[in-house]
């Protein structure tokens, strides 16, 4: 299993407790990926800390699972059966025997851009990736750590678990079959220059606004704006930001929509006065969704106007933004100013891993979900999707990663 | 902003897809197709204020086969050639070529001049007879054009002050040289023209 | 019963500067059943074989293991079936959420402890619950898309599939189609229909049993042995299968129901038709589309999305597939002959991921797109015409000399195959015949994290029987279907649980001799795993069980009990608290916390360093289904002062694992709190809170004010009783 | 290096500065511009309107077909001609019917072009194949404490979008003015269109354009703005004038060609074509003439 993501977590657990040996690598010190981001799922407005516990409660608990993390794959060869798969494993300074509790961070001088809040605050050099980390172990930073002339957290650490001499091994690992499921990232929304994207303080991803509305995020669930902390009386969620456009991602995101929806419907419980706008080119709410969309429609007062944004501009002494739309229900350019722009920045796919051939990516990016007999992917490395789409498409991966060892009689 | 004929009143606009399928056929035409109505380029132009019309209604009325009403708007003449809309489109259409598109249409198939192209009118003879531009050949010829010899008197009086400034500063050539292989350009001109079915 | 607890106090990560260890030693040499204590800082590592050796050395017959959550290290200290492993949490719930050193912590941490080691001394060892021959054979109810993908999946794996379909030949709807909405990328091309290619690669498949024109005439018995009676024709057939896939597709929208929409003019002309027919019209003519009126071929239409959909008055959901479906109907047309005209009437085009290339491509293949509403279809003299209110032009516009007009309808449940009504698997169950719906009448489910689990265990549904959804998603959520299929079939062959309390071996075991047939556990199992007998008595299916022990809360007569999970045993937790005296200001407050989500919350709260009463003990419950109102009764009479349970969210939007845990206590402790009543104690001395995990932040002030307005109502007036 | 180069017609008119300063400035840098030889008007954006975008890219290709016997990248000073050429050349490049069609009508004039070449603009030359180091390392008179605003315009970045800039944000004039010593004043109109040849066609209707850009660039504090398009200067220098004359204002903002800094930060003043100027920059740049 390529990826510790949702749909990465899910193939390995079905597949472990179908009765088939997994091995799962993720590239980061935690596993979780994306959705351990999350503030809410929508359409139920759910923590997605209540699925992934379960995951994880029946991955601790299996003993066909095993995994390791900070573990990046650098090549997939051989055939069905007989894969081998090349991987890297970064130093994470702290060994596998941290009990997680916490003395490394107390004493470390060092601090980092706390990543996974996209930098919005920061973290000791020594760090638990996040409040549920799994595993529940700290890792530090390699780039922000002292080193071990330093070596505070070596000595304040009871348990001998830190060793800043750790160097990055390589191992070769043997599987019947592989599974990559490496997700995807938010699209860079500083190329999207006129929406200022990454140049605006007041203009944010919609992953941003995630971490902000989390309790465990930067600013402890509150929603303020960058430039001055304030609660913003206003808010914009501009839709296809960077998706289904020719110059940036061609594809549409497919959840973009649901998850500004979302977000307007968490925003109005914290910001019951805030003016709520949404700009689209269409709400593609598929499914059951609509009742969702008619929901926060109806229940959060948002302006839904339909036209994309053209252009957001910022008028320096205030950080307000200007957002300049064509309404297109009149045809007029509407001028609007808001103190926070929520880019809804659509869904790139991971980057390419050198395990994996270019041909083997479609023209967005994405690949198959059967690459070749024994290797196939899952999740949002296939195409864009929600939460439910990329636990099924895992789920369907696994089985196909089963097939070859079921017909040999494993799993029994 | 123009508001349409029949928008409102009891009369519903009646679609007719031939004079889209005339604009489709234009060169590049076919890309108008692909615009999904999203406005971008309505926001991004620098003349939307003056335009009649943006784009994109501009576009939707072509769908709907209004041509009185594109070929009567002023779009297509206040576009500025900045290329916004055309680095913006999220269906990457060449918004701008099919405004230079949409002006040869109206030139070829109205048979009349628009008084908004009598520069480009001025520069193209420009074109013709010398193989390059001459600023000031050009603008005294567009002043013909608009307001015959007495206007174009008028007007360069008028640009007097800016036109002898630019000739004291050595900025204007009142006779710009012919390029040698003119005759060439003009037969690849008029072969290109004929494969557009046009002829001049 | 375990003898010989073995009890280990770790002191590690801050335990042993919170807490005195005298302490707790002596509350573990107090009872007789401990064998041995033993103390490290490190249990997790170092120290790991100490226990190991005791264990290997049968010193010990239960672990009681005194040191953070038991959500951590769980295979470090995983000693095999035989041997019951109780965790105190002084780690995150004691050490790092109170104040160090003082005498309320200390009390707390010991009464943790007594009340593992009360845990640890009551339970017994489960014994997986073993079918004797179990079934791995798979049935698959419905041959279309889904079902004939989950078949082929599941028999690739090895499975012996057997596969029912109603209609004499496989393909269900795709029969009735032309072409496919592209399948692959670059999604921007239509494909091939599969359906032939799979009906014959399963029809030719030996480990797949097709059963043509066939209906499931019942289903009894559970996982592992299933027992499906299968009507084809005349025949009776039996079969013993493992798990069940459904995957009986959705139908059109009822068109009579379209007539109600006056302004489409549905039935008014044979020229106005459904996207259905459409297709029809399109398979028959090899792609050429000859319509209904004079078979003249089509050479200018309308198609109108949304028919019926994302209408209150008639389909409130969006069908999910149609606007992609009318891109490739638009295709059949412009393709051949690209001078054909198209005009496509929507709302919000839904051509979502990678389906908008396709979207695209249809766009430069000419149709023409309107959004807005369409006002009214109008068929003179057969030229049709649309009006509607034009969104991209600001006005009403019309469409005049269509040759036909197409409605794109939306999707309904096909349970049955014919309708909800006739029902698909003919359930043998106490509780319904069919798979239990959330909304709309597609099968519930925790949709978005555990699509697949089903209210019946072992039946999972798979493709737009449970919602919705294009092709692309049905192949992938079939083969998933299948994967959940085999799991079921072997955890079910090893006894263990499936889903969330995967590999539980223990299960409910009925004293039957004190039953009073109150029917209390059959109608309140949510996963309808008792059947009744006659005479009333509960018959469980052992198999069909998830473990939550929602039985054992509903049962008055206390008969239902795990081996490890018992009404007696957590009551026997509950007298292990030691209740100060009534004169002593210390509240005592009784904590039943969920263990999905409650529980991680407490952690959390202890893991960000936050601070509440020490007053709180702490049961973590499978869930809080399996609340047996007696101990409320116990905490009460042993002098507690307050009862707080900390449960899932309730109502449609449910969280709770049980589906409706939360909802059966709350109705619990509403009967409890007339009998408190009765006894002159007050009702808010019991209180019900819904908490998710993230909600760790609030925990503070959920028990500091649950503290708070227990001692407004003053001590428990039965302490010391 | 060695570009084949298509001065455009500006260049011989308007511009005369910019072509001067520009060979001076490529020059000094070691790009060797071989100017093509009897290259005609690339029609701009205004051939199209008149004769179709088709008759127009062909136009343009007989200066690509002129140059292509030599194979060297064609560099282009004019954003216009850039616009031109790159697309002529791009279609040449990727639609096979143009191709075919377009080479029939060239071989009228006896001429033929396979799209081989590369169109370049000058900054993108200077940002890829020069390099903002080599550019700093030939400066010779630090233009220290001059603030210029760096007028980018629509085209040169637009043209190709990324071929060395963000379309929307470009950072590379500012780069280079930092490079040469001076200060980039930020400059958020910089490149809100100038109104192109509009302010030909219909002189009045364009003097808003411009009245933006310019009171922009002062309240940014420039002393003087460059640009790397021959219509945004003109239309920046000569509605300068026009708008103190017809609307009363006062503006006396120079705007050079960003070759002609060059060459002053290269201490080529001489060949920098000051003197065409129509709004002195002298007392700007009075500390750093030698």
């Amino acid at each position: 299993m390529v990826g510790g993501g949702i749909s990465g977590l899910t193939a390995a657990v079905e597949a472990a407790e179908a009765g088939f040996d997994v091995l799962l690598l993720e590239k980061k010190p935690g596993l979780g990926g994306r959705v351990a981001q999350l503030n809410l799922y929508f359409p139920k407005l759910c923590s997605p800390n209540c699925g992934l516990e379960i995951i994880f409660k029946r991955l601790a608990a299996n003993s066909r699972f095993r995994f390791l993390t900070s573990a990046e794959v650098i090549a997939v060869s051989g055939g069905e059966g007989s894969f081998e798969v090349v991987v890297n494993l970064k130093p994470t300074f702290v060994k596998e025997n941290c009990t997680g509790c916490g003395r490394c961070a107390e004493v470390c001088p060092a601090e980092r851009p706390n990543a996974f809040n996209f930098g919005f605050d920061r973290t000791k050099a020594a760090y638990l990736p996040h409040r549920l980390a799994f595993p529940y172990r700290y890792v530090i930073d390699g780039e922000a750590c002292r080193g071990p002339s330093c070596a505070r957290c070596t000595a304040a650490c009871p348990y001998g678990a830190i060793d800043l001499e750790m160097e990055a091994r390589t191992l070769i690992l043997k599987a019947g079959s592989v599974i990559w499921a490496a997700g995807w990232e938010p699209y860079d929304t500083a190329r999207l220059g006129n929406y200022g994207g990454g140049r605006y303080p007041n203009v944010i991803t919609n992953m941003v606004l995630e971490r902000m509305a989390s309790p465990g995020g930067p600013t402890s669930g509150k929603i303020l704006r960058p430039s001055d902390r304030r609660e913003p009386a206003s808010i914009a969620f501009v839709q296809c930001a960077g998706s289904r456009d020719e110059n940036h991602l061609r594809t549409c995101s497919g959840v973009c929509c649901l998850v500004s929806l979302k977000q307007a419907a968490y925003v109005r419980e914290c910001c019951p006065e805030a003016r709520l706008a949404m700009f689209y080119i269409d709400i593609r709410a598929r499914g059951f969704y609509e009742d969702f969309y008619a929901r926060v429609r109806e229940g959060t007062g948002i302006e839904l106007t339909k036209g994309k944004p053209g252009e957001i501009r910022e008028d320096p002494a205030t950080g307000n933004l200007l957002v300049l739309v064509e309404n297109q229900l009149n045809g007029r350019v509407l001028e609007e100013n808001f103190e926070l722009v929520v880019l809804a920045a659509g869904m790139a796919p991971s980057a390419l891993c050198a395990g994996l051939p270019a041909s083997a990516r479609d023209r967005d990016g994405f690949v198959s979900p059967v690459l070749a007999p024994g290797f196939y992917a899952a999740g949002c490395a296939t195409r864009p999707m929600e939460v439910a789409p990329a636990v099924r498409s895992g789920a369907a991966a696994a089985l196909r990663a089963v097939q070859w060892l079921g017909r040999r009689g494993h799993g029994r | 902003m123009k508001t349409l004929k029949g928008a409102g009143a009891a009369q519903p606009l009646l679609y007719d897809c031939g004079f889209a399928r005339e604009i489709y056929a234009l060169e590049g035409g076919a890309q108008l197709k692909r615009c999904m109505q999203c406005g971008v380029c309505a926001v991004s132009c620098p003349s939307r204020q003056e335009m009649d019309y943006t784009p994109r209604r501009l576009f939707s009325l072509i769908r709907a086969g209004r041509k009185e009403e594109v070929l009567d708007a002023n779009t297509i003449w206040v576009c500025t050639s900045c290329c916004t809309c055309r680095v913006r489109c999220p269906r990457g259409i060449d918004i701008l070529g099919l405004m230079h598109e949409l002006q040869f249409y109206y030139l070829r198939s109205w048979f009349k001049v628009h008084s908004r192209a009598s520069f480009q009118q001025a520069f193209w003879q420009e074109l013709r007879e010398r193989g390059r531009i001459g600023e000031a050949g050009v603008m005294l010829r567009c002043w013909l054009k608009e307001g015959g010899l007495t206007g174009a008197v008028l007007k360069s009086l008028e640009m007097k002050g800016t036109g002898l400034r630019l000739l004291r500063r050595g900025r204007l050539r009142l006779i710009p040289p012919k390029i040698e292989g003119l005759t060439g350009l003009n037969k690849i001109i008029d072969k290109a023209l004929a494969q557009q079915g046009y002829a001049e | 019963m375990a003898a010989k607890i073995g009890v280990y106090l770790c002191s590690g990560c801050g335990i042993g500067e919170v807490l005195d260890p005298a302490g707790l030693l002596q509350v573990a040499e107090d009872d007789r059943r401990v064998a041995l204590v033993r103390e490290s800082d490190f249990f997790c590592g170092q120290d790991a074989g100490l226990i190991q050796g005791d264990v290997t050395d049968r010193v010990v017959d239960a672990v009681v293991l005194a040191a953070c959550s038991p959500r951590f290290y769980v295979k470090v200290f995983d000693y095999g079936p035989g041997l019951p492993v109780v965790r105190v949490n002084l780690r995150e719930q004691v050490a790092w959420c109170h104040e160090s050193g003082s005498e309320d912590t200390q009390m707390l941490a010991e009464d943790a402890l007594r009340m593992a080691l009360a845990r640890a001394g009551g339970s017994a060892v489960p014994e997986p619950f073993r079918l004797e021959n179990p079934s791995r054979a798979i049935l698959v109810v419905g041959g279309g898309l889904a079902g004939l993908t989950a078949a082929l999946e599941a028999a690739r794996a090895a499975y012996r599939v057997i596969l029912v379909e109603r209609e004499n030949s496989l393909g269900g709807w795709l029969r009735n189609v032309y072409r496919c909405a592209p399948l692959r990328p670059p999604y921007a091309e239509s494909a091939e229909n599969p359906f032939h290619l799979l009906s014959r690669e399963v029809e030719s498949h030996p480990g797949i049993v097709v059963y043509r024109g066939a209906s499931i005439e019942r289903t009894a018995g559970g996982p592992g042995q299933f027992d499906v009676t299968v009507r084809q024709g005349e025949r009776l057939l039996k079969e013993r299968v493992g798990s069940i896939i459904v995957a009986t597709g959705a139908g059109a929208y009822d068109p009579a129901k379209l007539t109600r929409l006056k302004n489409l003019a549905y039935g008014t002309s044979p020229n106005i038709i459904v996207s259905s027919k459409f297709e029809e019209l399109a398979l028959r003519g090899g792609g050429r589309v000859a319509r209904p009126s004079d078979g003249r071929e089509v050479r200018r239409a309308a198609f109108i999305q949304c028919a019926g959909s994302r209408d209150p008055e008639h389909l409130p959901y969006c069908s999910a597939a149609c606007c992609v479906e009318t891109l490739k109907q638009a295709q059949y047309l412009l393709e051949p002959d690209p001078d054909c005209t198209v005009f496509i009437y929507y709302r919000d085009l839904r051509a979502n991921g990678q389906y908008e290339h396709f979207y695209k491509k249809v766009q430069e293949e000419g149709a023409v797109f309107i959004q807005g509403e369409v006002v009214h279809v109008a068929d003179r003299g057969g030229s049709l015409s649309v009006e509607a209110d034009d969104l991209s032009l600001g006005c009403r516009s019309r469409v005049e000399g269509l040759d036909l007009v197409v409605l794109a309808t939306g999707m309904i449940p096909d349970v049955a195959g014919g309708g909800p009504e006739q029902g698909a698997l003919k359930l043998d169950y106490r509780q319904g015949p069919e798979l239990p719906a959330l909304k709309y009448g597609f099968p519930d489910s925790h949709f978005i994290c555990f699509p697949y689990e089903t209210r019946r265990t072992g039946i999972y549904a798979a493709g737009s029987v449970r919602e919705p959804m294009d092709l692309v998603t049905t192949l992938e959520d079939a083969a998933g279907a299948a994967l959940k299929a085999i799991q079921c079939v072997e955890m079910t062959a090893r006894g263990q649980a499936v889903h969330p309390r995967a590999l539980d071996v223990s299960y409910p075991e009925f004293n039957m001799s004190r039953c009073t047939q109150c029917k209390r556990c059959t109608e309140e199992c949510p996963f309808g795993a008792i059947n009744e007998d006659a005479g009333s008595n509960p018959l469980p299916q052992i198999t069909r069980c998830r473990r939550c022990g929602t039985c054992l809360g509903a049962c008055p007569e206390r008969i239902v009990s795990f081996k490890d999970y018992s009404v007696a045993l957590i009551s026997s937790m509950i007298k292990a608290i030691e209740v100060p005296d009534g004169d002593e200001e210390k509240l005592r407050v009784l904590v039943f916390a969920c263990e999905n989500d409650a529980y991680p919350a407490l952690d959390l709260a202890g893991a960000a360093g936050l601070k509440y009463n020490a007053w709180v003990r702490i049961i973590p419950l499978r869930c809080l289904g399996s609340l047996n109102p007696v101990w409320i009764a116990d905490a009460m009479s042993r002098g507690i002062d307050g009862v707080l349970l900390m449960g899932c969210r309730q109502g449609e939007d449910y969280q709770c694992h049980f589906i409706n845990g939360s909802e059966l206590a709350r109705t619990r402790i509403m009967n409890v709190s007339e009998t408190l009543d009765r006894m002159g104690l007050e009702a808010g001395r019991i209180k019900m809170v819904e908490v998710e995990i993230i909600d760790y932040t609030k925990i503070p002030a959920i028990l500091d004010g649950f503290a708070d307005e227990l001692a407004a109502l003053g001590p428990n007036p039965l302490k010391g009783f | 290096m060695r570009y084949s180069f298509y001065p455009g017609c500006s260049m011989e008119g308007t511009a005369v500065a910019y072509c001067k300063s520009l060979v001076a400035a490529a020059w000094a840098l070691g790009l060797y511009l071989e100017v093509i030889p009897d290259w005609n008007c690339c029609g701009a954006t205004v051939a199209p309107g008149l004769a179709g975008s088709y008759t127009s890219r062909v136009l343009a290709a007989r200066n690509l077909a002129l140059a292509a016997s030599r194979g060297l990248d064609v560099l282009v000073g004019c954003s216009a001609c850039y616009l031109a050429l790159s697309g002529a050349n791009r279609r040449f490049q990727e639609d096979a019917l143009f191709r075919i069609r377009a080479k029939e009508a060239l071989a009228e004039g006896g001429l033929r072009y396979d799209g081989n070449l590369r169109v370049r603009q000058v900054l993108e030359v200077i940002a890829h194949d020069v390099g903002l180091d080599k550019v700093r390392e030939r400066v010779r008179q630090p233009l220290t404490g001059l603030y210029v605003a760096g007028y980018v315009g629509c085209q040169t970045v637009r043209a190709v979008p990324w071929s060395f800039d963000d379309p929307e944000k470009p950072q590379f004039l500012e780069k280079l003015i930092e490079a040469l010593g001076a200060v980039a004043v930020p400059f958020p109109a910089k490149v809100h269109c100038c109104g192109g040849s509009r302010a030909a066609a219909a002189p009045g209707e364009a003097l808003g354009y411009v009245k933006n850009i310019l009171e922009a660039a002062e309240s940014a504090g420039a002393a003087l703005v460059i640009t790397p398009c021959p219509m945004c200067q003109f239309n920046l220098e000569v509605n300068q004038l026009r708008i103190n004359q017809t609307c009363g204002g006062s503006f006396n903002l120079p705007v050079l060609f960003f070759t002609q800094l060059i060459c002053v930060a290269f201490g080529l003043a001489p060949a920098a074509g000051l003197k065409h100027c129509l709004v002195p920059p002298y007392r700007a740049l009075s500390r750093f003439r030698p």
